[in-house]
């Protein structure tokens, strides 16, 4: 059978997020809680978190999440990255042993920074040194895999239903301001750890339910700008494409909402003047990022979370607040679990995305 | 509500109706119709006496044309109009009006000839009435003569043909149709039909005696149905003594006005403009009769319509001889033969003036519409527009507005 | 010398269905019918038909059909018919062969051996009826980087572009190869369906300035009726290079095709004969070339969209990755079927590639440099359907370019005999009896037609595969599977086999 | 009303609108029975000034001559104002002939009046000449 990667994968799937607005840090419990209520989106092949504001000691560090499979790739690893970052420290990621997770891989985590020599050599800064070396890794180092290479965030993935995978990792043990959850129903069983989601690049994490039509159009692009699409997988693709929108193209998440969930021509020719030519720009220079077929997305960022549904709305995305909190799920459920009164309610529009900031700027 | 009393039932009178209801939707129009019939097509009696039609079909609209035009028909014979009053007094009732037509056309013409008395069955060729006698005697069976070889004698004589083959047609003048046709075109129907019927030309009725006709020349004619063909003479009465203006008839002007106020004129009875001659004529034509009471009706009502383009002309079948013509026979002749047919095409001054054809008339509208619209002719060839015409002999500009419905021609 | 050569086709006439109404004969121009008044019968010439169709078609008691000659050379899998018979022409003309329209040799249609892929389950597929489906597509460079006002605000200036309401253009055929009715009708459904139309290097009727807005204007080697005004005149312009056709070659409009209007816009004598040179003669290179698009958008103000077209050949990609960095803003390319008024037969039916190699080749390589921005795709040679259209989108053209099709709507039928002069449909031809036949009111009429339905039909298949706007198929090689293609070939078209997940 | 005009630049002379004319007022439903064999005599004519070819029929005249001429009421307009001919009250005099400008009127060898209706008396329900003029060099429209 093939892996995950060498072929493309559609997948339903369970997500859902739990954010602080004043960027105060609180258990994982509650997200497990919340995730755990969609089981029957997941089925059991794939589960993960994003988990934001866990590593504030280090948070100037990249921490990169590993998983070894084969037990020749942590040595191939270490002596690749020493070679370009300066090794803060590094430990196994603690879990918990569970019946429910079998056949783990060796999981790692590298709390690294580039070597000034390597910043000076790449030019465009430390980002796109990790940026590089992610890809790097991925491709070239046999059993290998940086899942997770964000600031002062992680992400925490397995084969089985998210709850478990919640448990496994013991996500109760960190706080953060921003968690994300995803339960992944793959329509077969390819049973690898990196396959499972969140997605994430740097310090962006991508959960998606859905399954995108014009996949192939936006991964074709992204190889062109340089991001190897190794997962074929949706989310993949949009964590690269939002990476590429923001990163590379500075634009603002909101921005980006409006390329990948670009608004119809219909509306835009209603538009007053002003309005249509940057909608028309937007959509004729980034042509190929529009993203189409459905999808409900939850992007991790530093500071912040994004909710953006696809333009048709073809996907459900409920979301909540509740003093500070703001709660984001596939299912309404998911949401009332772990906070059963809250101020005010609502599903995601298609093609709006929902934006939420920590005050007063990054963490 | 307007009121429009028409005197007489024919032709013009249809004309006016039509005219007076295409301006003035609710108009209030009473005829006055001294031949006691429902409006009827006169042409049409030599047809229903050679059966080629039937008694029904002559109501050419229906009987119920009146009716369905919301007129009223008054079957009265008009004999008084008082113009100060706005009055028709006709067989003792009083019928106002504010516009009045007068359409009352003409009556056939019998000379005073010595021993007419004596003449058992004799007749005239003009209304529905007289065919019907004349039909009635010819049921009976006996020898035809008719007196009058012009188109009124000739046409009796093809109803005629259906009950006898003993017909004489005489005529004081040397040939038959001597007013519709040219000497030319006379002679060929003559020719055509002499072995059909058996004419006495040049001969001048002298008297009758009983069943005999005595002519000029000495020569006598036995008969037992005699038909008189002698012409028509317009019945003016009614408006010159009221003072109207009349010569043979009455005279009226472009719009069928009389020189009387509130009284306009048409058909037969009028003396109106024609276009070719350019001056006022009587022509006692039935396109004449039915545009002129149009033309008419529509200036009743108040519009403002003129009659420009009447002009003489006649197409009619005699025995399978037909003879089509329109015009005035004058100016330059350019003569054709085509088989059995004749053509003749008369111009002046690069415009056709007028034209006869002996058999096949197929698109003569055409050479009718030049004359009616002293349209130049150009460098077309009189010779080729008789031999055939066709659309294309007219300007490019013209035929393309024409067929692109810009206007008609 | 007497023609050893039988008569191509058979014109087979239904003598109880003929009533004499001589409408064959009044609209054949190769006067294969008349009526023989002796026999009260029609006659028929099958050697001079030419299997146009037009009697076939305007017979109102359908008594005719034209079948190819069954009349038979001794079979030969080598010699086939085909040869012998050219070699009789030329032996006894001594004659380059002439034909027309596009290569009609049994070479694999690759659009033919591809599949199209649609929605089931995982994700659903969309309803154009009551969804929006987004057709609209724009051509030209994309901006490497964004700029920002003062207040942050993006400055949305953009390279020149042209703006599509559907990814079909017609393709350039000159004023001389086709009749003016012809250029007429296709400059008005241009302007209807809010797409362009292309001049061709027959330069511009001052009719036909009114469309400026929808019209391509055309630079060819032999630089017919280029001036000022033409050039200002375009949408954008299109510098002709090659053409599917006739690669390599230049053109040839005979003089006798010359005439009036056709002289006159062409700026050439009545009478002498239009010959394209084979190359232009002030490109030699591709540094050349570049020279000439930016003396093209200097001489316009940089106002227009510069396209440079293309003759789909061997290195097809090399060249194309030269030409997105030469300052064109649009890459054309024709592929071998790409039809031509006329062009030596052997080079028609032996040079050059299919277009849906070369358009998989093109786009890989100029992703692989990371060029594909600089410029836009656009793919003719033979695209006959609108499935052809989704195909080409997919596998990476911005847009395409109809010729045949359109000239097709318009009633041709592919006789192959546009050389000739006398086409029967009024569309290859100038002579004024003919050209009168095609009446632009209705030729338009079928034109729209043709693209309306050809675009409601995008919209189908675009909702089976669950994409609402074009941009999102553009490139989406993965909704194409192949059948019955080698390793290579897929490799090449950058898809997989069908069955392959 | 809905007439039918002639644009004869697009005239190809082909006269085909003759033969379905003939065609549409036969009576016949098949075509080459109602044609075969048979000498036509359409309501439309193509016409040449030698120059260029043009179809010419009735052209149904807000004040038709014709009906003003009309001794037995045979040719009258219906409610559409389509001029119409009831052949079983004509006689066969030729006064329509006599003064239509545009030819359009004729006599049969039956020996009685005929012109182009419209196909309004046949099945075809609107002129057959416009709907087969292969060039739209016929139209039937509203002007």
């Amino acid at each position: 059978m093939l892996l995950e990667g060498e072929f493309r994968n559609p997948a339903g799937c369970a997500i859902s997020a739990i954010f602080d607005k004043t960027g105060a840090r609180f258990s994982g419990e509650s997200i497990i809680d919340s995730i755990a209520v969609m089981r029957d989106r997941s089925n059991g092949l794939g589960g993960g978190f994003a988990c934001y504001g866990i590593y504030p000691d280090k948070k100037d560090l990249y921490a990169f999440h590993v998983f070894f499979t084969i037990h020749s790739a942590r040595k191939d690893f270490e002596e690749y990255i020493s070679r370009y970052y300066e090794i803060d420290s590094s430990e196994d990621i603690p879990t918990r042993k569970i019946p429910e997770i079998v056949d783990e891989p060796e999981i790692r985590r590298y709390f690294v920074y580039p070597k000034q020599k390597y910043i000076d050599f790449v030019k465009t800064g430390p980002d796109e040194c990790v940026f590089r070396t992610v890809f790097a890794v991925n491709t070239e180092i046999k059993g290998a895999y940086i899942f997770s290479s964000g600031k002062n965030m992680g992400i925490f993935k397995a084969v089985g239903f998210p709850e478990d995978v919640g448990r496994f990792y013991m996500l109760d043990s960190y706080e953060g301001y921003l968690f994300t959850a995803h339960g992944r129903y793959p329509t077969n069983t390819p049973g690898w750890w990196g396959g499972a989601h969140p997605f994430g690049l740097l310090g962006l994490s991508v959960v998606h339910n859905g399954e995108i039509s014009s996949y192939d159009a936006n991964r074709r692009a992204m190889e062109m700008y340089g991001y190897k699409c190794t997962l074929l997988t949706d989310t993949e693709v949009i964590t690269y494409i939002l990476d590429y929108l923001t990163r590379k193209k500075g634009l603002t998440f909101t921005e980006s909402a409006e390329v990948i969930a670009a608004p119809f021509w219909s509306r835009i020719d209603r538009m007053s003047e002003e309005e249509k030519a940057r909608a028309t720009y937007l959509r004729d220079v980034f042509s190929a990022e529009l993203v189409t077929g459905p999808f409900s997305i939850i992007v991790g960022f530093d500071g912040g979370v994004m909710a953006l549904n696809d333009r048709l709305k073809l996907r459900t995305l409920a979301v909540a607040e509740k003093g500070d909190k703001v709660y984001m799920a596939s299912e309404e459920a998911a949401i009332r679990r772990v906070c059963p009164s809250f101020d005010k309610m609502f599903y995601a529009e298609g093609g709006k995305p929902i934006v939420y900031r920590v005050k007063g700027g990054k963490q | 509500m307007k009121k429009y009393v028409l005197i007489g039932g024919s032709i013009a009178t249809e004309g006016a109706i039509e005219g007076i209801l295409s301006a003035d939707k609710n108009a209030d129009i009473t005829v006055l119709c001294g031949e006691k019939r429902p409006l009827y097509s006169r042409p049409l009696i030599s047809y229903a006496l050679e059966k080629k039609t039937t008694d029904e079909k002559m109501y050419f609209h229906g009987e119920d044309y009146y009716e369905k035009k919301g007129v009223k028909a008054v079957y009265a014979v008009a004999e008084k109009i008082d113009p100060a009053e706005k009055v028709i007094i006709a067989e003792g009732k009083e019928y106002p009006y504010d516009e009045l037509l007068v359409a009352t056309g003409s009556k056939p013409f019998v000379p005073p000839i010595k021993g007419l008395e004596s003449v058992g069955k004799k007749h005239t060729f003009y209304t529905m009435d007289d065919m019907l006698e004349l039909r009635a005697d010819l049921e009976k069976g006996g020898k035809v003569l008719i007196v009058g070889a012009g188109l009124i004698g000739m046409k009796c004589a093809e109803g005629v043909k259906e009950y006898t083959d003993d017909i004489v047609i005489a005529d004081m003048a040397p040939r038959p149709l001597p007013a519709a046709t040219t000497p030319e075109a006379g002679a060929i129907v003559q020719e055509r039909l002499s072995s059909i019927i058996d004419f006495r030309l040049n001969a001048a009725l002298d008297h009758f005696d009983g069943n005999k006709a005595v002519f000029g020349s000495g020569e006598e004619v036995t008969f037992d149905i005699l038909v008189l063909a002698l012409g028509v003479r317009p019945q003016v009465g009614l408006l010159k003594e009221i003072g109207a203006e009349v010569n043979r008839g009455i005279i009226v002007n472009e719009k069928m006005q009389t020189n009387l106020p509130h009284i306009y004129a048409a058909g037969d009875v009028v003396e109106s403009y024609e276009a070719v001659g350019e001056s006022k004529r009587l022509l006692q034509l039935f396109p004449s009769a039915y545009l002129g009471g149009k033309t008419a009706g529509k200036n009743m009502a108040g519009e403002d319509s003129r009659f420009l383009t009447d002009i003489p002309m006649n197409a009619t079948n005699l025995f399978g001889v037909r003879i089509t013509s329109a015009g005035l026979f004058v100016g330059e002749k350019t003569e054709v033969t085509v088989g059995e047919d004749y053509r003749a095409l008369y111009t002046e001054g690069g415009v056709i003036k007028g034209f006869i054809l002996i058999g096949d008339s197929a698109r003569a509208g055409i050479l009718t519409d030049f004359i009616r619209k002293k349209r130049p002719i150009g460098d077309l060839c009189a010779k080729e527009l008789l031999a055939g015409r066709d659309l294309s002999v007219y300007p490019a500009e013209e035929r393309r507005a024409a067929l692109g419905g810009k206007y008609e021609i | 010398m007497i023609d050893y050569n039988v008569a191509p086709f058979e014109v087979v006439r239904d003598y109880d269905k003929c009533v004499n109404c001589r409408v064959c004969e009044r609209q054949c121009s190769n006067e294969v019918h008349h009526y023989e008044e002796g026999f009260g019968k029609m006659i028929s010439d099958s050697a001079k038909c030419v299997d146009c169709q037009r009697c076939v078609c305007l017979c109102p008691t359908k008594a005719l059909k034209i079948v190819p000659n069954q009349n038979a050379f001794r079979p030969n899998a080598n010699w086939q018919q085909k040869y012998l018979t050219e070699i009789y022409k030329q032996a006894e003309s001594g004659g380059v062969l002439l034909s027309s329209m596009g290569n009609p040799e049994p070479f694999p249609v690759y659009f033919d051996k591809i599949l199209i892929n649609a929605s089931q389950v995982t994700n659903p597929s969309i309803d154009p009826l009551r969804e929006p489906m987004e057709t609209r597509v724009f051509l030209g460079a994309k901006p490497q980087t964004i700029e920002r006002d003062a207040e942050g605000k993006i400055v949305t200036k953009l390279p020149p572009r042209l703006k599509l309401s559907m990814p079909v253009m017609f393709s350039a055929m000159s004023y001389g190869s086709i009749s003016y009715n012809a250029h007429a009708a296709l400059a008005r459904a241009a302007e209807a369906l809010g797409i362009y139309y292309n001049t061709g290097e027959g330069g511009l009727h001052k009719d036909f300035y009114k469309y400026s807005a929808n019209t391509i204007v055309q630079v060819a080697s032999g630089r017919f009726g280029v001036h000022k005004d033409y050039l200002e005149d375009g949408a954008a312009i299109e510098i002709k290079i090659g053409q599917g056709a006739k690669p390599g070659i230049g053109g040839h409009l005979p003089g006798a095709k010359i005439v009036g209007d056709v002289s006159k816009t062409r700026m050439i004598p009545e009478g002498s004969d239009a010959v394209s040179p084979a190359p232009h003669h002030d490109i030699y290179s591709i540094e050349d070339l570049r020279q000439l698009v930016y003396s093209i958008k200097e001489a316009t103000e940089y106002k227009k969209p510069v396209i440079v077209k293309i003759a789909a050949v061997h290195n097809v990609a090399a060249i194309a990755s030269g030409i997105a960095r030469s300052g064109a803003d649009i890459i054309a390319i024709d592929g071998f079927r790409g039809g031509t008024g006329a062009a030596p037969t052997r080079i028609r039916d032996n040079v050059g590639i299919p277009i849906e190699l070369a358009l998989g080749s093109v786009d890989e390589r100029l992703r692989e440099e990371n060029i594909r921005d600089n410029v836009s795709l656009v793919v003719a040679g033979s695209i006959r359907s609108s499935a052809d259209v989704v195909k080409a989108i997919c596998l990476g053209a911005d847009a395409v370019y109809i010729g045949s099709a359109s000239l097709v709507a318009m009633g041709c039928h592919l006789c192959r005999t546009c050389n000739y002069g006398k086409c029967n449909w009024g569309i290859a031809t100038q002579r004024p009896d003919l050209v009168k036949r095609l009446n632009p009111d209705i030729a338009a009429e079928r034109l729209i037609n043709m693209l309306t339905a050809w675009n409601h039909e995008i919209q189908e298949m675009m909702g089976g595969m669950g994409i609402n706007s074009i941009e999102a198929l553009r490139g989406n090689r993965l909704m194409l599977r192949g059948v019955g293609l080698n390793e290579r070939e897929l490799a090449v078209l950058g898809i997989k086999h069908a069955g392959e997940v | 009303m809905k007439k039918i005009y002639v644009k004869e630049e697009w005239c190809l002379g082909c006269h085909l609108c003759e033969f379905e004319c003939a065609y549409a007022n036969s009576g016949i439903g098949n075509i080459v029975l109602a044609l075969k064999d048979k000498e036509i005599d359409p309501n439309v004519k193509v016409l040449s000034d030698g120059k260029i070819t043009f179809a010419v029929s009735c052209r149904h005249c807000d004040e038709p001559l014709c009906i003003s001429a009309c001794i037995s009421g045979a040719l009258s307009k219906d409610e559409t104002g389509a001029v119409m001919v009831d052949r079983s009250k004509c006689v066969g005099c030729g006064s329509c002939v006599m003064v239509c400008p545009y030819g359009a009127v004729r006599i049969t060898k039956e020996g009685t009046a005929n012109k182009c209706q419209l196909c309004m008396n046949n099945s075809c329900g609107e002129p057959l000449c416009a709907r087969k003029c292969p060039n739209g060099a016929i139209v039937y429209e509203e002007k």
